[in-house]
């Protein structure tokens, strides 16, 4: 709870000045400094909370309930179904960017990453176990410095672990971005990202081999690509491994909980 | 090679600009073709009958179509349009929706058609009391987006359909493709259910939905030790073969339908046989180059 | 939305599984591609493609806009994806809205990533004035694998566009645009580099290359890839539980596949050319 | 544009047409299979593209005849001005929606279809002038496509009163002048006036001018559509009743 609190500076610089003078603090291979919680919002069935260096997620979980709006007709109810409403907080906008903030409503890249929320998480929820409901993803990204995709994969996750909500399997994600200089940069922040010529999200089940989502943007030879989807996939399961240990972590300590009070 | 097979980016203009050079315009105009709100040449005292309308002392027509006279029944069917019922027609509907007692089945036509609980035949007894469990249970005869073959038993003032599946050769619709064509292609017949000579079986619903199966009650009925035990001994190598068929048959359909050609046995047979006789491989069927060459030929042999 | 009964899904199962399916293409097959360039008279490119029962119109206006300082691209494009009415009834609420977002999404992604227009003809002024391409695309019919379809005929579309020749004056400071309206002209676009999109669907545990309507309905996941003339992959986007390994054997598929569709693409816009 | 240029000393129009001509039309029909009826219709340079799906069912409450629904929507490429309009909200296409649904309201036998709806889709993609009237011919045709029961035909056409001559059928550069406009829908039977829409003022004189101009206008409109339909028909009756013979024989 602690880390939450602390302040980080925005980018105020302008790009080309970073382009330049940036310099990555630390090893190509190494994602950033993982800050994981759940349980955040007690209102929810179940949250999580996922700091990834500096980009930032929260996300709760409602549900399964049955559905607010039904959608008429067309919903084969023997299944149930997942919603998913990601929002921007409106200080994660950069200082260029600041002006497009929509009056109302979502944007489209809140209803673009919803989307993708939705379908990374529809072949691992069972939903045949929840037939004519509905479970309810809400996802604040609270500042964005790259990689949010798979900081909202990994929240989301945690979340419905702690709504107990049955999975497959725990999801776990993580971001590639190949740099000019032909460098492959575990977890990217927001410039790397920015001035990448290729950049992969991979989300994948934690115990199989397979793997729910890929996105990628910018231009690689197909040899590159599989070399980075690999180095992705493995970072994932590193970092998979990590939040299967702070679930266990915490489930243990709910238990003793009430041995002590 | 590799390439002629898993590629064909053929260019086309439209399939029915290519068919109107190819068809010789010889028709017989046996009957006067007439346009909504065209004047229908007539004498006095004739019965109008669908698709005419009196506008003051004119007698005209309401849709496109050639005017067809039985005695002093004057009617103009239209070309194409959307299936219109009549009791005793055989087809094929897909459920759109379970209601309190009722099925909403949509036949391509003006309204969904009605399916009542009580139309249906339930396991245990033809004339079993409806009981309010099966109500309940009315997803677990036929859900959502089911398939199923049925006749018309009846028609409402206002045009709505009554159908009934009380029959054993009605009902749900399994191990099978479905095509939706123009429904005045199909014309009503006897026979609905048909028994193709290549093993496949078409019910040919008269509201233009075709469902294309193969029976496996007629193909181990041959054999009665292997009725006994059905699924496990199929072969792999002639199930293979007999889908194979089905998607020919399917894809000959289709080529009926584009090209406007009457749809029955015989015709899908002609293209069918065509086909193999020219050694057309089942995935080039609908390219439009070889559609058109199966079509011309098929249009000379008739010639001959 | 497009209906399936449980009994066609399981027989359109059952048929992937023996590697044909049910209009008896291969797996691995594209359903015929229709063509038609120059459409529309009006607009500086435009094209009409039918990929089975897939329909878009796509016509491409070019202006020259003003850009900001910093740039250095000679060429702004945008896309628009909109559906026409009948084709809309199809969908429900906002999921139009959402889709067609989505595909405008990946034809950004994909043209920015596969730098299309590096083109010393398209120089203008730079940091000053550039080329703005906007490429509308209008989806006429809907029938499954809309991106491919899309893709295509944005290709061919820019690939017929012609580009008005541009004076370019300066003085002190300032420049002036002379832009020749003589239709003969004109310059064609060069796009070898632009993008096509390949769609698998995962039906069972097969996948299918260029999935109808009723195969998109069947299917559990979808692997779309932009690559162009080189092979190389521009844009990916994957979703459903597919295997890490069947990747590698896709990616080969498509890169063939992909050579071969932007050959008879080519071809087919030559010929449609010079007839 | 002066207006000298719009007719030419030897009373020619812009495009080379006499004043009393309409422009080149063709139509083809059934191009979209998965609708009922479908309509690629080219007034000139103006294509327009109809869709009629229906009668299919309502999922309203009961009604005792059918319901139409019309949609016009222009693409962003239709006109030379790429401006992002023809969204369906547009209200320029909202009025334009409303006075074809109107117009189809009065020709279709509604009461045939109760509990029904027909859904009509009009796409404009390429706007050269006399958008409205191309539309309702296509709309037209379309609905014949769809073998939808009808009175009458309707056919629509143009006229506008400029330099001292009344023309008929505008093009782009002849709407823009603000002179008087008049576009009608006619039944082409009985010539009932279906719809009417004026633009500019035109005193009484003219006006009657104008009417008889786009009533012959309309009258040339229906041959070409007409024909294009019998033509259309018969060639699909043949193909039908070619094959079905021999099927009967063999």
């Amino acid at each position: 709870m602690e880390r939450i609190s602390q302040r980080y500076g925005p980018f105020f610089e302008p790009t080309d000045w970073l382009e330049t003078k940036y310099k990555r603090e630390r090893p190509n291979n190494a994602p950033r400094p993982l800050v994981l919680n759940t349980g955040t919002i007690a209102d929810a069935a179940g949250s999580g909370y996922v700091e990834l260096g500096k980009t930032k997620v929260i996300v709760a979980v409602y549900g399964p309930r049955p559905p607010i709006r039904a959608r008429a007709g067309v919903e084969n109810a023997m299944s149930g179904r997942i919603t998913c409403e990601v929002v921007k907080s409106s200080f994660c906008y950069y200082s260029c960017e600041s002006a497009k903030i929509p009056s109302r409503g979502f944007s489209e890249e809140e209803r673009l990453l919803s989307i993708r929320l939705i379908r990374v998480f529809e072949p691992i929820v069972i939903l045949d176990k929840y037939p004519k409901n509905s479970i309810d993803l809400f996802v604040v990204l609270l500042e964005d410095d790259g990689s949010a995709m798979a900081a909202m994969t990994l929240a989301t996750s945690l979340a419905l672990a702690d709504a107990s909500i049955e999975l497959l399997s725990l999801v776990s994600s993580a971001t590639v971005a190949v740099s000019t200089k032909h460098e492959y940069l575990v977890d990217p922040d927001r410039i790397e990202s920015e001035n990448a010529v290729g950049l992969i999200t991979v989300s994948l089940p934690l115990h199989a081999a397979q793997l729910c989502e890929i996105q990628h943007n910018g231009k690689l030879s197909v040899e590159d690509w599989l070399s980075t989807v690999q180095l992705a996939v493995e970072v994932a399961q590193t970092i998979g491994n990590s939040i299967s240990q702070f679930l266990l972590q915490e489930s243990k300590n709910k238990e003793t909980y009430p041995l002590s009070s | 090679m590799d390439k002629q097979k898993t590629q064909d980016a053929s260019v086309f203009v439209r399939s029915f600009e290519q068919q109107e050079a190819t068809l010789a315009p010889s028709v017989a105009k046996s009957s006067q073709f007439v346009a909504p709100g065209d004047d229908i040449l007539s004498q006095e005292n004739v019965v109008r009958g669908h698709g005419t309308m009196v506008q003051g002392t004119r007698l005209t027509s309401t849709v496109a179509g050639l005017v067809e006279r039985v005695n002093k029944l004057v009617a103009v069917l239209p070309i194409r349009a959307r299936y219109s019922a009549e009791v005793g027609d055989v087809v094929v509907g897909r459920i759109r929706d379970v209601v309190s007692r009722r099925w909403k089945v949509d036949v391509n036509s003006r309204q969904d058609a009605v399916l009542l609980l009580s139309a249906v035949n339930l396991p245990g007894g033809v004339q079993r009391r409806r009981t309010y469990e099966d109500e309940l249970k009315m997803r677990e005869f036929y859900d959502q987006d089911d398939l199923i073959s049925a006749e018309v038993q009846e028609l409402k003032q206002d045009g709505l359909i009554m159908l009934h599946t009380r029959s054993l050769k009605y009902g749900k619709l399994e191990n099978g493709i479905f095509i939706s064509v123009t429904a005045q292609l199909v014309k009503r017949s006897k026979k609905h259910f048909h028994h193709l000579p290549c093993g496949i079986d078409i019910i040919l619903g008269n509201n233009g939905y075709v469902w294309i199966y193969i029976d496996e009650t007629t193909a181990y009925a041959e054999d009665e030790e292997e009725r006994t035990f059905p699924e496990k001994k199929k072969s792999a190598k002639s199930n293979i073969d007999q889908t194979l068929s089905a998607i020919r048959i399917r894809n000959s359909i289709y080529i009926l339908d584009l090209y406007f050609l009457s749809i029955q046995p015989e015709t899908i047979m002609l293209i069918y046989e065509q086909t193999i006789q020219k050694e057309i491989p089942v995935q080039h069927m609908l390219r439009p180059d070889i559609m058109n060459d199966i079509y011309r030929r098929v249009m000379n042999t008739k010639e001959m | 939305m497009f209906a399936v009964s449980k009994a066609e899904r399981s027989y359109l199962l059952e048929t992937v599984e023996t590697g044909t399916r049910l209009d008896g293409r291969s797996l691995y097959e594209y359903r015929p591609i229709s063509l038609q360039v120059g459409v529309l008279p009006s607009a500086s490119g435009s094209s009409r493609l039918r990929l089975g029962e897939t329909e878009v119109l796509v016509g491409v206006k070019v202006e020259v806009g003003e850009t900001a300082e910093s740039s250095t691209e000679n060429v702004h494009i945008y896309f628009t994806v909109e559906c026409s009415g009948s084709a809309s009834a199809d969908f429900l609420g906002r999921e139009a809205e959402n889709w067609s977002s989505e595909l405008q999404k990946a034809l950004e992604s994909a043209y920015s990533a596969a730098s299309v227009f590096d083109d010393e003809r398209l120089k203008l002024v730079p940091g000053k004035f550039c080329w703005v391409f906007k490429v509308d695309i209008l989806v006429l019919d809907t029938g499954g694998n809309m991106l491919d379809a899309i893709g295509m005929a944005t290709r061919t579309a820019l690939s017929t566009t012609l580009i008005p020749r541009v004076n370019i004056q300066q003085s002190e400071g300032t420049f002036e645009l002379e832009i020749d309206d003589n239709p003969s002209a004109c310059d064609n676009l060069k796009v070898e580099g632009a993008p096509i999109f390949l769609t698998f669907s995962l039906i069972g545990s097969h996948f299918v290359l260029d999935p109808s309507v009723q195969e998109e309905t069947c299917s559990r996941g979808r692997l779309s890839v932009a690559v162009d003339a080189n092979g190389d992959i521009c844009y990916v986007c994957s979703f459903g539980l597919l295997d890490a390994v069947e990747l590698a054997r896709l990616l080969t598929i498509m890169k063939k596949t992909g050579k071969v569709l932007l050959d008879r693409l080519d071809e087919c816009v030559r010929n449609g050319n010079s007839s | 544009m002066p207006r000298e240029e719009l007719i030419s000393p030897d009373g020619l129009r812009t495009d080379g047409r006499r004043p009393l001509e309409v422009r080149k039309i063709t139509c083809r029909m059934g191009i979209l299979p998965r609708a009922d009826g479908s309509c690629h219709l080219e007034m000139g340079n103006t294509i327009v593209l109809a869709t009629v799906y229906g009668p299919r069912e309502l999922s309203l409450r009961p009604s005792s005849s059918g319901i139409i629904r019309c949609e016009y929507s222009m693409a962003t490429f239709a006109s030379t001005d790429r401006r992002r309009r023809g969204k369906k909200s547009d209200r320029n296409s909202v009025e334009i929606a409303s006075s074809i649904k109107k117009t189809f309201e009065s020709v279709l036998l509604t009461d045939l279809f109760p509990n029904s709806r027909v859904d009509i889709f009009i796409q404009v993609l390429q706007a050269d002038g006399g958008e409205r009237s191309a539309a309702i011919n296509a709309v037209s045709i379309a609905m014949v496509n769809a073998g939808i029961p009808m009175k009458d035909l309707i056919v629509s056409c143009s006229a506008g009163y400029m330099e001292n001559t009344t023309v008929m059928d505008l093009n782009n550069i002849e709407t823009i002048v603000r002179e008087p406009q008049l576009t009608i829908a006619i039944y082409a039977h009985s010539e009932k006036v279906a719809m009417a829409h004026l633009e500019s003022k035109a005193s009484f004189e003219i006006f009657e001018n104008l009417m008889a101009v786009a009533k012959n206008g309309c009258m040339q409109v229906f041959d070409v559509l007409h024909s294009s339909i019998e033509k259309y028909s018969l060639r699909l009756v043949a193909s039908r009743d070619s094959i079905s013979t021999m099927g009967s024989r063999a």
